[in-house]
Order: structure tokens, then C-alpha cells, then sequence
């Protein structure tokens, strides 16, 4: 029985380092950044579950256990999060993947949103130029709906 | 076996690194660090079972706790820059304007 | 019972003040207790002073660990001079501040301010008690970390540069020592001072040789000495130092040019004597051959350098660097007598320098600035602080009768009695020049008229000019009644130099 | 293997320390500053150096990288060149610097060497043999830190004491009488484009105040003690900053109680000292806090590593809320300023015509 669980935490062990280098492999070589991203989840949630699990089976029943149990749950739950959040900067910065029409990412992005919560880019340019302004040959203005032109 | 894990994940970690310092774009490199932490934690706790001290996955439970905070707050300032830059640019738009 | 703690509740009073002045959180309450601790802290000095002439060595172990499995507090009678001279003048300079820190500083500010001066205060007093090598470390870093933030809390913008400068020097400069005291500790496993000098003469267990022949205590003691000449302001380390003392608050550059250099020289003759001592640093490395030239230039330039400043308390600042030249002079002479002559200047120093800057400082207060053109005559409607200003001067020109005279005599005695002749005539070259910088600002205070039309001044409040005069009078009293001072400076030279031989 | 895992830490502390120094790009090189204490602290983990890894675990990984990417946002991300001549003479200091350091070690004992002096000395022996019968605490650094050595935590703790009043002195926000006019969008600061992030991130604050706590109780059994402790706990409130904004993390707890606290925990320090003399020992003695001495040792530890807790978690915050509100106030200033602008330029051909 002990053999087994060795066995099968070694198992554990060797397929999460080697689902690692994979991982950090394709963050390394894929060509952009919406990729890459996609690369890391891998080690992120799979690899780091099956390191993790490993050495739980390791430790046994124990509060080691229960502590690397805790860590996995930390890690599924940040890094998703973060993934996420770094996307959604990525994006309202103007970096969109590739063979994917911008105007539709920026049209997803600012319909799904209440006024007060769109990206970064509309907010700045409005509060930067006030809309109304009744000036002749005004500095070219970002209409509300529409979205800015990105520079 | 912890041994060839920890290598495997020194490896990893050795090609994040370089994915870190070529970039090109900030959102590499913040991808590039969050994963270096995720390799961090988990070789932090591999080697506490090699070593056979296993107070040390405290200190892999801290670094994901904090490695994440970190993620934040460089997004968060990535943002400020960002937001910064626009309006230098709306700056200098009105200087050249009138 | 206070008796037998004397020695640790001198510095620990002041650093627990530090937070109570923050709770109180008002100014002039923060002040009351700030005065309170240093107050007693000089009258323990003063009672160590005593119980060390008499006595000898004081001992104390923190925790109730004998040495050197906890920490050790160990007096002797260069620690208690120093100590004396540190406590001595906060007593003089927090009634002071009362009525300056007022004038110059904002008042939200008042309560951190005395806070960080106690903290400062307490560090440097841990420094010159301490008898364990990474303890010094702390109480260094208190010391130097409660100082830039003295230095920039004032409302001058040019401190911030000043303070941010030091701030990069001074950390080199601890970084140093640190990394000096881990050398000695890889190579002696212990921290304690005593201990690590006993461990440097015995034999290192591969049989080669004493322990202080290796390369790793060699380096070690480069870094400590490279460290703490930055925090000296040796020449040509000193950069940090003039804008420091020009820009900071009036009160903060009287403490601290009267304080914070003694306590870094006293560190040098730790690691040199009480640390290194038996193993004779002094033949180890160059440091004679390197110490002694460095100081006559950095007396002779900085000396030169003051003539040429428009700005009072920069000179007062490069004339600070010139007289620190002196004193690294006598200690570089490694000789007794060169030691004692040091260690009195240190004394003299400490009281010209407190009496000039306090009188700098009351003539901001009234006056505002401290350029030359600005003061014209100003003097002259300020008598009791431009006698002050006068008495300080001549004792830093080093006129007999004056304290500055009386170690700048032994200090050439020391000098000749090595027959190091064009040493002694550099020192009276660049006291020559130090006539001509104060003659400079006492020909602008007292001969020139005051511009038509400027608004009349008056002298500054009483309780500004008394620590003043306090101090003027300490010139005069070290000058005349100079066989105390110099009768305990010799004997902590002595005590320093019998540690050398075994 | 141990020796091929340092090995390769250390060249990639190497590499990133290189590429830290040659970038002309701050914000990069605040990041590669992050990855690199994390990799130093995976070498404090191989090492054995638990409690000193998890030190740099707290601070290095979220406190300093927060620090350094407010006073950039504040400041810009870009250097200029410097002059050559400067240098030249940067690099000479360091390579002799370097130079020395190498000579140093030259004749020091090999690392982990039994004949070294580090452990040869009998107050190795002590720490290691005597200390854990003495003072009955598994985890030999904490003993160490807290009571033989406990005079120089003192000491620690009034630096960092010190660093917190410093900032407070410097750019410790005054109440103004006539506050900033709020912009509207930096009302509701913080993270509040995502939504996702925040409702996730909320959930995490309470188990890391918790783990502080455990962190805090925890240093006589395993690593962690008052200073990593607080640096946990201030990491929490800085992870709500982040999400919510700093002025409302300033609501929960206001700057002035933190002021207190900051003065509070030296003074526990110090007063257990204090105590201590007063019950006929010697300063920092806490075998005089019960008849049992063992038991008064760890009343003692406990107390002051509260003592240090407390200050540093309120350090902490006081310097990352003066930061960002620094910050917050910079950036609204300049909106304002722009916004002024905007309606001078409208105005302006008017009051022309």
C-alpha cells in the first residue's frame, strides 16, 4: 500500500514538474501575449495541483497536509483571478489578440459595462476633455457611445 | 524524487526568468513574474520535503498569499501609468492646440 | 537600584520617551518630557563618569545573559567621556530647541521632531556603552536613521537633497561595518567585543598562525575602517557633510556637529583598540600611513575651502571637517599621547562647535538666513550672542585661554614628539586659515554697519541665549581650568592603549 | 544536488541583478526586483534559513515591490543617462569593493564546515544544546531573537520605530483645513474597474489577517514571530488598499490610531524591560515575570514579540497610506490642474472677443 502511494506521488510529482516545463516552455516561445497567458494556466492550476497532490501523498494525514491543500486552493483561486485581471489591463491598453478585429474586443468591452465602469482609456480621455464644448474646430472628441479613436 | 522535481521546476523557472527579462510588453513581464511565483511556491515546498523541514510550507502558504498582492498592485500601477500617460498626451494635444 | 542600572537606563530613558512623545503628540508636551529624559540622562552620565574614574570598567548584562550568550554593556572611560560629552550637550540644546524648533519647524511636525531627537540621542549613547560589536551595528543605525529625518524635517527643500545624500552615504557606510563585523564573526564565531579580540591572538585551529593574520580579518577591518571614516567625515569621505549641516534646522546642526563625529571617532577606536587591539591593527594594515596624510589635506582644503563660503553655518560645516582632520591626526599617530590629545580636542571640539552653531542659530531666529551679506551688523544689535559667536570663534582658531588652544596644544606636542615636523607645520598652516574664516564672519557681524533702512533686531529670548553663553563659558573654563579634561582624556587614552598591550 | 539547485539559484540571482542594472526601464527593473527575492528567498528555503526566508518571503514580495511601484508612479519609470565619467568611477568602487570582498574570504572556513569558528565557539554549543532545555522553545531562533539577543530586537524595533515616524514627518498627510476638491472617478478608488478581482480578492483579506495572527502566535513552534507577523498583517490592509482605494482603507483604520500603535508596541517592549528592573533583574530579564523562570521567559517572548507585531504592522501601513495618498493627491492635483486648463482654453477666446 505504501509502495503504491509512493508510486503514485512520484507519478505525481515527475508529471507536474514536466507539466512546468511545458508550461513555461510556450510562455517562453508562443508568439504573443494572449498566448502565452493560455501556456501559464497550465502550470498554474494542472501542474501545481499535481505537484501539490504529490506531496500530500507524501505527508500523509497530516497538518502538512492540510497546508499544502490550503496553498493549492490559494493558488487555483489567485492565479485565475490575476490571469483575468491582467487580461482585462492587456486589453483596455490596447494589446488585443491576434487575427481578432479590434472593434469587436472594444465593442465587447464597453457594451457589457455600466457607465461608470468602463476601461481605463474612455474614463481618461473623458475626464481629460470635457464633452461638451461648444468651441469652433474642437480637439477631436470622443463621442460617448462610440468608443475613442486609440491612438 | 523531489530532487529531479526541483530541477524540472528550476528549469521552468530559468525559462520564465528569460520570458521576464526579454518582455517586450509590461503585461509579459507581470505574466512572467506571477509565474515565477507559482514555481516559487511550489519548489519552496518540494524542498521542505527534501530537506525534511516542513515548517516550510508556511512559507510557500505566504507566498501565495502575497506573490498575488504583488500581482495586484502592478497591475493596479500599470493602470495608473497608463491613465498618467493619456493625459500627458492631453496635455501636450492642448498645448499645440490653441 | 537606579544605581546599578545606571548604565542601561541612560539609553533606554531616552528611547522610550521617543514613543511616549509620540502619544502625547502635542509640541510643547513632547518637549517637557523630551527634556526630562535627557536631563537625567546627562545626571546618570555624569555619575558613570564618576563611578568609571573611580572603579574602572562597568559592566551590565542585558537579559540577565552572561556574555557572550546574550549581550554585554561595557563603560570604560573613553565610552563615559564620550558619553558625557553627548548627554552634556543634548541637556544644553533641548531647552533651546524650545523656542527655535518653534521658529523653524511646522508645528504638526513638533511632536515627531523631538521624538526622532530622542531616538538619535539614544542610539548615539548606545553606541559609546556597548561592548558588543553587532549591537553597536543597531544603535549606529537608530542613531543615523533618527538623523535624516532631523536634517529634512525642516522647511528648507535643499535639506531633502542634503538628507537624501546622507542618507545614501551613511547606509554605505553601516553597510560597511556590517559587513566588517560578519568577517569577524565567520572567523572568531562571536559578537562580543572582548571576546572577539581574544579569539584574534590565539591560534587558528589549521595551525596557521594567529587568527588575525587571515585575509578574512584583514578585509574585515578594511570595511570596518573605510565605514566609519564615511560616517567620520574623513577627508575624502566628507562630502555628505557641509550641506547637511548648513540645511538642517539650527538646533539639529548644534547636536549633531557636536555630537554625531565624537561618536563615530569613538567607534574607530573601538574597532582599532578595544576590538582589534591586541592584535595591533595598526601593523596589519596602513592606516597610519594612509589616516595620518589623509587628515592634514582634508584639515588643510577644508580649512581652505570654508574661506571661500558665503553661507555661516557651511562654513561653521567645512571648519567641522578640518578640526575632525585633527583629531584623526592623533589617533592615526597611534601613540598615547596623540590618542589623549584627540580625545580632549574631541571635548573642546564638541563645545566650540555646540557654542557656535546655538549662536548661529539665534541669529536665525531673528534674522532668518545665515548668509554673509544678510548679516551685516547684526552682530552689534545681538551682544550677548555675538559674545558667544566670539568666545566660540577664537577657541576654534585655537587663541590661549580658549579650550580650542589647549588641545591644539597637546595635539602638537603629540605631534613633535614623534618628530613628525611638516605634520606639525601643516596643523599651524591650516590654523592660520581658520583665522582668517572666522575673522571673515566677525568682521561681517560686529565691524560692518547694518544696511540704511533695516529693520531693527533684537537679542535673541532668553532661553535661546543662556545654552548659548553655557557653552561660550565652557570655552573659557576648558581653556583655563583645561587639567581635568585633559587628566581624564589621558586616562582613557591609557585604558585604550593597555588593552593593546597583552 | 543541493549544490547544483544553489548553483543555479545563484546565477539566476546573478542574471537578474545584471539586468536590473543595465534596464533603462524602472518599472522592469521593480519587477525583476520582486523576482529576485523571491529567488533569494528559495535560497534562504535551501539553505535551512526558514525564518530568514520567510522574512523575505513578507517583505520582499509584496511590501518593497508595492513601495518602489508607488514612488515610480509618482515619479516616472524612465533614467536618463548617466555621464561617463560617473561611471567609470561607479565601476572602479565596485570592483574593488568586489575585489576586497573576495580577498576576504579567501581564508574563511568553507561553507557549513564543522571546524568553523561559528560553530566551534561555545556559544554555538549554548544555542544549540543548552537553550532549548533552558528555555523550552522548539524553534531555536526565536529564543535567540527575543531574549539573548533581545536587547538588539529592542533596538530593530526602534529602527523600524523610527522609519515610521521618518515617513509620517516627511510626507505624513496634514488635516487640511480646506481639503482637495474630489474628483468624481476618484471617489470610489481603487479597483474598481474589476469586478471579478475585487469580489475574488475580498474573500482572501480575512485568512490572511488570520494567518498573521497564527504566524504571530506561532514563532515559539516554527518560523514567523512579531516582525513577519506584521508585515503579513500590514500586507492584508495593503491588499484592501488596493482594491478599494486608500482613502477608504484610511476609514477603517484611521492614520492617527495608527500613529499610536506605532508608539504603543515600542513602549510594551520596553516596558516589559522596565518591569523586569523593577522586579530586581536586569533589563529584558523576563525570568522574573513568574516564579517558574521558563514560564516567565515565555510570557516575556510573547509579550514582545506582540510589542514588535504591533509596530511593525503599523509601520507598515502608515508608510504604504502616506505613499498612496501621496500619490492619490498628486494625481488628482493634476487633474485638476488639466481640467482648470480645459476651461481656461474654453473661456479664453471669449473674454478675447
Amino acid at each position: 500500500m505504501s509502495l503504491l502511494l509512493d508510486v503514485l506521488s512520484w507519478v505525481l510529482l515527475l508529471s507536474g514538474g514536466l507539466l512546468s516545463i511545458v508550461s513555461a516552455f510556450g510562455v517562453l516561445r508562443l508568439p504573443e501575449l494572449f498566448q502565452r497567458m493560455h501556456s501559464a494556466t497550465i502550470l498554474d492550476t494542472l501542474g501545481a495541483g499535481l505537484v501539490l497532490s504529490g506531496l500530500i501523498l507524501q505527508a500523509g494525514f497530516t497538518v502538512i497536509s492540510f497546508k499544502l491543500f490550503l496553498v493549492f486552493l490559494l493558488l487555483a483561486l489567485t492565479t485565475t483571478t490575476a490571469a483575468h485581471a491582467l487580461a482585462k489591463s492587456a486589453l483596455a491598453d490596447g494589446i488585443y489578440p491576434k487575427g481578432i478585429d479590434p472593434e469587436v474586443v472594444r465593442a465587447g468591452l464597453s457594451e457589457g459595462l455600466p457607465g461608470r465602469q468602463r476601461i481605463a482609456t474612455d474614463r481618461a480621455r473623458e475626464r481629460v476633455a470635457p464633452p461638451a464644448s461648444p468651441q469652433e474646430d474642437p480637439p477631436p472628441q470622443p463621442s460617448e457611445e462610440g468608443g475613442p479613436p486609440w491612438a | 524524487m523531489y530532487a529531479a522535481t526541483a530541477l524540472l521546476l528550476l528549469l521552468a523557472m530559468g525559462m520564465t526568468l528569460v520570458r521576464a527579462l526579454r518582455g517586450p510588453t509590461v503585461f509579459d513581464r507581470i505574466l512572467a513574474v506571477n509565474m515565477f511565483g507559482t514555481s516559487t511556491v511550489l519548489m519552496v515546498s518540494v524542498v521542505s520535503f527534501m530537506h525534511h523541514v516542513t515548517d516550510m510550507t508556511d512559507i510557500a502558504l505566504i507566498y501565495a498569499l502575497l506573490s498575488f498582492t504583488g500581482t495586484i498592485a502592478v497591475l493596479r500601477f500599470v493602470e495608473i501609468d497608463h491613465e498618467r500617460r493619456e493625459m500627458e498626451r492631453a496635455e501636450q494635444e492642448r498645448e499645440v492646440l490653441p | 537600584m537606579i544605581a546599578e542600572h545606571a548604565i542601561i537606563l541612560v539609553v533606554v530613558l531616552p528611547l522610550l520617551v521617543a514613543p511616549l512623545c509620540v502619544l502625547l503628540g502635542r509640541g510643547t508636551l513632547a518637549w517637557g518630557a523630551a527634556t526630562l529624559a535627557v536631563w537625567s540622562s546627562f545626571g546618570l552620565a555624569l555619575h558613570l563618569l564618576g563611578r568609571v574614574l573611580e572603579e574602572g570598567v562597568l559592566r551590565y548584562q542585558l537579559g540577565g545573559w552572561a556574555p557572550p550568550v546574550g549581550i554585554e554593556y561595557r563603560l570604560d572611560l573613553a565610552g563615559a567621556l564620550v558619553m558625557t560629552i553627548v548627554t552634556a550637550i543634548g541637556a544644553v540644546v533641548l531647552p533651546y530647541s524650545f523656542a527655535s524648533v518653534r521658529r523653524e519647524i511646522d508645528e504638526h511636525r513638533h511632536a515627531w521632531f523631538y521624538a526622532c531627537l530622542l531616538l538619535c540621542f539614544a542610539g548615539l549613547l548606545g553606541i559609546t556603552v556597548t561592548g558588543d560589536a553587532f549591537n553597536l551595528f543597531v544603535s549606529l543605525e537608530i542613531s543615523s536613521l533618527a538623523t535624516y529625518v532631523l536634517v529634512s524635517i525642516g522647511r528648507d527643500r535643499r535639506a531633502l537633497t542634503a538628507a537624501f545624500r546622507y542618507l545614501l552615504l551613511g547606509t554605505v557606510g553601516a553597510t560597511f561595518y556590517l559587513i566588517g563585523v560578519g568577517f569577524l564573526y565567520q572567523m572568531t564565531g562571536t559578537l562580543n567585543m572582548e571576546d572577539m579580540a581574544r579569539i584574534l591572538t590565539e591560534a587558528r585551529p589549521d595551525g596557521l598562525g594567529p587568527v588575525h593574520s587571515t585575509k578574512t580579518v584583514r578585509a574585515a577591518l578594511a570595511f570596518l575602517t573605510v565605514g566609519t571614516f564615511l560616517k567620520i567625515a574623513l577627508f575624502p569621505l566628507h562630502v555628505w557633510l557641509p550641506n547637511v549641516y548648513a540645511y538642517a534646522p539650527s538646533v539639529v546642526s548644534a547636536f549633531l556637529s557636536a555630537t554625531a563625529t565624537k561618536v563615530a571617532i569613538l567607534v574607530l577606536l573601538r574597532v582599532f583598540y578595544t576590538v582589534d587591539g591586541k592584535a595591533t591593527p595598526f601593523d596589519a594594515l596602513p592606516i597610519a600611513d594612509t589616516m595620518v596624510p589623509l587628515a592634514i589635506v582634508g584639515a588643510l582644503v577644508a580649512s581652505f575651502v570654508a574661506i571661500y563660503q558665503r553661507d555661516v553655518k557651511r562654513l561653521l560645516a567645512y571648519s567641522s571637517i578640518a578640526q575632525v582632520g585633527y583629531m584623526a591626526i592623533g589617533i592615526g599617530l597611534a601613540t598615547q599621547a596623540g590618542l589623549a590629545a584627540s580625545l580632549l580636542h574631541m571635548i573642546n571640539h564638541a563645545i566650540m562647535k555646540g557654542t557656535l552653531f546655538l549662536a548661529v542659530g539665534c541669529i536665525v531666529y531673528r534674522v532668518g538666513q545665515t548668509r554673509l551679506e544678510g548679516l551685516r551688523g547684526v552682530g552689534r544689535e545681538m551682544p550677548l550672542t555675538s559674545t558667544a559667536l566670539v568666545l566660540g570663534g577664537l577657541s576654534l582658531i585655537g587663541v590661549p585661554l580658549t579650550a580650542g588652544f589647549v588641545s591644539k596644544w597637546a595635539l602638537l606636542q603629540a605631534v613633535l614628539a614623534d618628530s613628525h615636523w611638516i605634520v606639525a607645520a601643516l596643523i599651524l598652516l591650516s590654523s592660520l586659515l581658520s583665522i582668517l574664516y572666522v575673522g571673515q564672519v566677525i568682521h561681517v557681524l560686529l565691524l560692518r554697519k547694518r544696511p540704511p533702512g533695516a529693520a531693527p533686531i533684537q537679542e535673541a529670548p532668553l532661553w535661546m541665549v543662556l545654552p548659548t553663553l553655557v557653552l561660550a563659558i565652557g570655552n573659557l573654563w576648558f581653556g583655563i581650568a583645561s587639567d581635568q579634561a585633559a587628566e581624564v582624556s589621558r586616562q582613557a587614552a591609557e585604558f585604550l592603549i593597555r588593552e593593546v598591550a597583552p | 544536488m543541493g549544490v547544483a539547485i544553489d548553483i543555479i539559484l545563484l546565477l539566476f540571482l546573478l542574471s537578474i541583478a545584471f539586468a536590473a542594472c543595465v534596464t533603462r526601464n524602472l518599472f522592469s527593473a521593480a519587477m525583476l526586483f520582486g523576482i529576485f527575492s523571491l529567488i533569494s528567498a528559495t535560497l534562504f528555503v535551501v539553505l535551512d534559513a526558514v525564518d530568514v526566508a520567510m522574512t523575505e518571503a513578507a517583505v520582499g514580495t509584496g511590501v518593497s515591490t508595492i513601495l518602489i511601484l508607488i514612488t515610480l508612479a509618482s515619479t516616472g519609470y524612465r533614467v536618463s543617462p548617466r555621464p561617463a565619467g560617473r561611471q567609470v568611477l561607479a565601476l572602479a568602487v565596485s570592483v574593488v569593493l568586489g575585489a576586497t570582498m573576495v580577498y576576504g574570504t579567501l581564508d574563511m572556513p568553507s561553507l557549513g564546515s564543522p571546524d568553523a569558528p561559528v560553530h566551534t565557539h561555545p556559544i554555538a554549543q549554548y544555542y544549540t544544546e543548552v537553550s532549548p532545555v533552558e528555555m523550552g522553545i522548539p524553534n531555536m531562533v526565536t529564543p535567540l531573537l527575543a531574549s539573548y539577543r533581545g536587547y538588539d530586537t529592542l533596538g530593530e524595533t526602534a529602527v523600524v520605530f523610527t522609519a515610521g515616524i521618518g515617513v509620517l514627518a516627511l510626507i505624513g498627510r496634514r488635516r487640511r483645513k480646506d481639503p482637495l476638491p474630489i474628483v468624481e472617478e476618484f471617489r470610489e478608488g481603487g479597483a474598481n474597474r474589476h469586478r471579478v478581482l475585487r469580489v475574488i480578492s475580498k474573500q482572501l483579506i480575512p485568512p490572511i489577517l488570520l494567518y498573521a495572527c497564527y504566524v504571530q502566535a506561532h514563532g515559539d513552534f516554527g518560523p514567523g514571530g512579531g516582525f513577519q507577523a506584521g508585515v503579513i498583517f500590514a500586507s492584508g490592509l495593503m491588499l484592501f488598499m488596493l482594491l478599494f482605494g486608500v482613502e477608504h482603507a484610511r476609514r477603517i483604520i484611521r492614520p492617527v490610531v495608527l500613529e499610536k500603535l506605532i508608539a504603543l508596541g515600542l513602549l510594551i517592549y520596553g516596558g516589559v524591560g522596565l518591569v523586569n528592573i523593577l522586579q530586581g533583574g536586569a533589563f529584558l530579564d523576563y525570568r522574573t515575570l513568574a516564579h517558574d523562570p521558563q514560564h516567565g521567559l515565555h510570557y516575556g517572548i510573547l509579550t514582545i514579540e506582540l510589542g514588535v507585531g504591533i509596530t511593525v504592522a503599523a509601520v507598515i501601513t502608515t508608510i504604504i497610506y502616506s505613499f498612496a495618498s501621496h500619490l492619490r493627491d498628486h494625481v488628482m492635483q493634476r487633474t485638476l490642474r488639466l481640467r482648470q486648463g480645459a476651461d481656461a482654453a474654453q473661456t479664453s477666446p471669449e473674454s478675447g472677443a
